[in-house]
């Protein structure tokens, strides 16, 4: 609804104390000014709750199982392809950069929320470990690619299966 | 017959010129998250720009005002402020990430970092708009933009079961592990996405610019009929894909290459070229107009000398306005600002802000003083209200859409 | 003085109390002859009362019609506009930005 | 005698578009300037534009007066008011107006002339039409 319609709406009395200072003038630049805030801050990172209680720890776990295992399977996908030449050396190394990328992000702000309790210091271990594993073997792909030897970068990924099955339930249990 | 070919490539340059880095993020991201229970919001979306486009092409040809001008003599200075200091800003949003994803296209196909690309990618936008005539600049990047029909040979190669396919489109449904907050945040993405503003600041000058006439509208009708349907088809064989290969693969949308992917695991490495030329394409036409829209809000709402026809020493402010804008959206892409993120806020607050361009446009061509026999007629008023009202439920419900799901965690 | 300064008054009756803000002024060309080509704009009556927006857009005097569904709204909000005609003006004070009636 | 043209000033002339003689767009009608003849009524006699003047009309009136004070000395090389153009001047009143005066001698001018000058006349191909 525009805000001058809005303000016809409240007594003119008010109004007119207010005449000739562009009230409606400083609240639309207000609200633009509260979403540039709120997207600064919402685009440059995540921003992250410390966990108040298990419930929400394991919620937070699980999201970010779920993040990891969505990057773990975009590699084995480009590795396979770039082992059946459906993709260029180019296009894979960038891929594989991006999701290397996003997996340590992910890693690192899992690992910034504090566990609350001592179920959730256990949930802590079991995925902390899940993703370094996850890491290092995207790692090896990623040098695989990088070295140009796309034919054997199916074999190197060949782990990450493993380590999607296990992302995938852990998310699943701690939804 | 030359009328003919003119119209022919004006209808593919639409169909081409549809879908942005907005429309790639938001199918693939809700193709991969809810399957096909959002298709419904592009159809929506895209009956809505098509009532838009044509009434702002029709109040522009007729009265020869484009929006923003139009925004300030109707809404008075006071109101047409703010609206103007909202849409800039989203414009810039939109600006920034259709750079980022020209840099990242050209990086997937050459493997530079995306960052060093930037710049280059924002001095080629302003070279274009620089010296590049109009049409040619619409026809080259519109055309290219067809490569992205890519998607829907890649839906047809993988021959889904279509009735599956469809049914989610028929019969939509919040997923079981999704929540109805996500759907309806996601729903508003898309259907920002499908009625981005800049396009109708972009076609309403564009409209001027080109010194359209009523004798131009049937030809107005026919690119926004016949330019608009495709586009949002094409909109959909984007989430289909994603449908079809990123959700079995639990793959989220977070990364350009990944909107990619479905189409090189189906066509091969030709698949993956011409993909990633479309995207190249719809992200530059589509930076194109970000950038010229900057120079058009400011210079309509202060009467400036304003268009890309003429030289540029013939409309300083214009084109200083487009240099800055340009400067400010590549070191925002530059200070490692995640570019997907950037165009989910940038496709929202679109969203939110439509109401704001759209209501004086639907009053405007309303006003027999103007628009003479051109005025709206009872059906599309009909249409267009009911627009209206959901235009204004979306805008009062974004907001607190973005704080609830944290911008669609 | 300029318009922005009249559109900005406030419209007191004889006894001082307020009938609201000028929310436009109608002109019209019937003054003497300018420059040897047109009559000039004699401001002729002044708008006054509360809903702005439907007058601005044209709702209220003028000839936009449609859609039925902003019709409706906006026409409610300017119902309480009034003319007042010059001839009911005592005197403008400029500088208070105040119109008294007569 | 056709019977004298109504306007409504909000809706019919401020904030429109002005161009000049040659279809050129030059500014907005930001305010309108009333007279007071000796016969005791008010006439609108000029097309207030340029810089300061929307302000002023915003509420910013000492401000607005201010930059238009400053931009009249500074803008152009004579003193006389830029951003006044005498309503006889304006030809045709409709969707825009007309006006028979030259955008070069209209106060908006005086920032398109000094961006032309300082920044936009150093890019080269500032003068090629795009449309050759």
């Amino acid at each position: 609804m525009p805000a001058e319609l809005l303000g016809d709406m409240h007594s003119d009395d008010a109004r007119r104390r207010s005449r000739g200072s562009p009230a409606r003038c400083r609240a639309g630049t207000l609200l633009a000014a509260a979403c540039a805030a709120l997207l600064i801050t919402g685009c440059v990172n995540n921003p992250v709750g410390s966990a108040r209680n298990g419930g929400i720890y394991a919620a937070k776990a699980a999201a970010s199982a779920d993040a990891a295992l969505s990057a773990v399977s975009t590699v084995q996908l480009v590795a396979r392809a770039a082992g059946d030449h459906k993709v260029f050396g180019t296009f894979a190394s960038v891929s594989v950069d991006q999701q290397e990328d996003a997996l340590t992000e992910i890693t690192t702000t899992f690992r910034s929320i504090q566990p609350p309790d001592a179920e959730s210091r256990a949930l802590r271990d079991e995925l902390g470990e899940l993703l370094d594993r996850a890491l290092e073997h995207l790692a090896a792909v990623r040098v695989e690619i990088r070295r140009g030897r796309l034919a054997t970068a199916a074999e190197v990924a060949a782990p990450l299966a493993g380590d999607a099955r296990q992302l995938d339930d852990f998310a699943q249990a701690h939804q | 017959m030359k009328k003919l070919l003119g119209v022919f490539l004006g209808v593919l340059s639409a169909i081409g010129g549809f879908v942005d880095i907005g429309d790639l993020v938001a199918n693939a991201e809700t193709g991969a998250r809810f399957r096909m229970n959002l298709a419904w919001v592009v159809v929506v979306g895209v009956v809505g720009i098509i009532v838009y486009a044509e009434m702002a092409g029709r109040v522009a040809a007729v009265s020869g005002r484009p929006v923003f001008d139009l925004v300030r003599e109707r809404l008075g200075p006071r109101f047409g402020l703010a609206n103007l200091g909202a849409s800039f800003f989203i414009n810039f949003l939109t600006l920034t990430a259709e750079v980022a994803g020209v840099a990242i296209a050209i990086s997937l196909l050459s493997s530079i970092n995306y960052l060093f690309i930037v710049p280059a990618a924002a001095v080629l936008v302003w070279l274009v708009v620089w010296r590049m005539p109009f049409e040619t600049m619409e026809r080259i990047f519109g055309l290219l933009g067809l490569c992205l029909l890519v998607f829907a040979v890649t839906v047809w190669k993988i021959g889904p079961d279509w009735n599956q396919l469809l049914s989610g489109v028929v019969h939509p449904h919040v997923p079981s592990e999704e929540n109805p907050f996500t759907y309806a945040y996601y729903g508003i993405a898309l259907f920002g996405a499908a009625m981005t503003p800049y396009e109708v600041f972009f076609f309403s000058s564009g409209a001027v610019e080109d010194k359209w006439t009523v004798k131009d509208l049937g030809e107005n009708r026919i690119n926004v009929l016949l330019g608009f349907p495709p586009g949002g088809l094409l909109s959909l064989a984007i989430m289909a894909c994603a449908h079809l290969v990123l959700a079995p693969a639990n793959i989220g949308v977070g990364t350009l290459d990944q909107v990619s992917l479905p189409v090189a695991l189906t066509l091969g490495k030709v698949g993956l070229a011409i993909v990633l030329i479309g995207i190249f394409a719809a992200t530059f036409g589509a930076a194109l107009e970000t950038a010229l829209s900057a120079g058009y809000v400011i210079a309509q709402y202060l009467g400036w000398t304003w268009g890309k026809h003429a030289a540029p020493r013939r409309a300083t402010r214009f084109h200083l306005v487009i240099i800055i804008t340009l400067a400010a959206s590549t070191f925002f892409a530059l200070s490692g600002v995640d570019p997907v993120k950037v165009t989910e806020y940038s496709i929202v607050l679109s969203a939110a802000a439509l109401p704001l361009t759209y209501f004086p446009i639907l009053v405007v061509a309303n006003d027999p003083s103007y628009m003479g026999e051109h005025t709206n007629g009872r059906w599309l008023n009909a249409i267009a209200s009911v627009y209206l009202v959901v235009l204004v439920a979306v805008a009062l419900a974004t907001i607190p859409l973005m704080i609830i799901t944290k911008a669609g965690q | 003085m300029r318009i922005s300064d009249l559109l900005a008054s406030d419209v007191q009756d004889a006894g001082g109390t307020s009938l609201g803000q000028v929310r436009d002024v109608r002109v019209v060309q019937d003054g003497p002859v300018v420059g040897g080509v047109q009559a000039a704009f004699r401001v002729d009556a002044l708008l006054v009362g509360r809903g702005t927006l439907g007058g601005r857009l044209g709702y209220h005097h003028g000839q936009v019609q449609g859609p039925w569904l902003l019709r409706m709204l906006l026409r409610r909000a300017s119902r309480t506009v009034r003319t007042i005609e010059m001839t009911q003006i005592d005197r403008w004070d400029d500088e208070q930005r105040i119109v008294h009636l007569r | 005698m056709p019977a004298a043209r109504v306007l409504y000033a909000s809706l019919d002339l401020l904030d429109r578009q002005l161009r000049d003689r040659h279809g050129v767009e030059c500014g907005n009608v930001d305010d309108l300037e009333l007279t007071r003849h000796d016969d005791g009524r008010l006439y609108v006699t000029a097309i207030l534009s340029g810089p300061g003047v929307l302000l002023y009309r915003l509420g910013r009136r000492r401000l607005g007066s201010w930059i238009q004070r400053a931009h009249r000395r500074t803008g152009f090389a004579d003193d006389a008011d830029h951003a006044r153009v005498p309503i006889e001047l304006a030809s045709t009143i409709s969707a825009s107006i007309d006006l028979a005066i030259d955008r070069t001698d209209h106060a908006s001018f005086a920032g398109e002339r000094w961006v032309g000058d300082h920044i936009i006349s150093h890019i080269p191909g500032n003068d090629h039409d795009a449309d050759q």
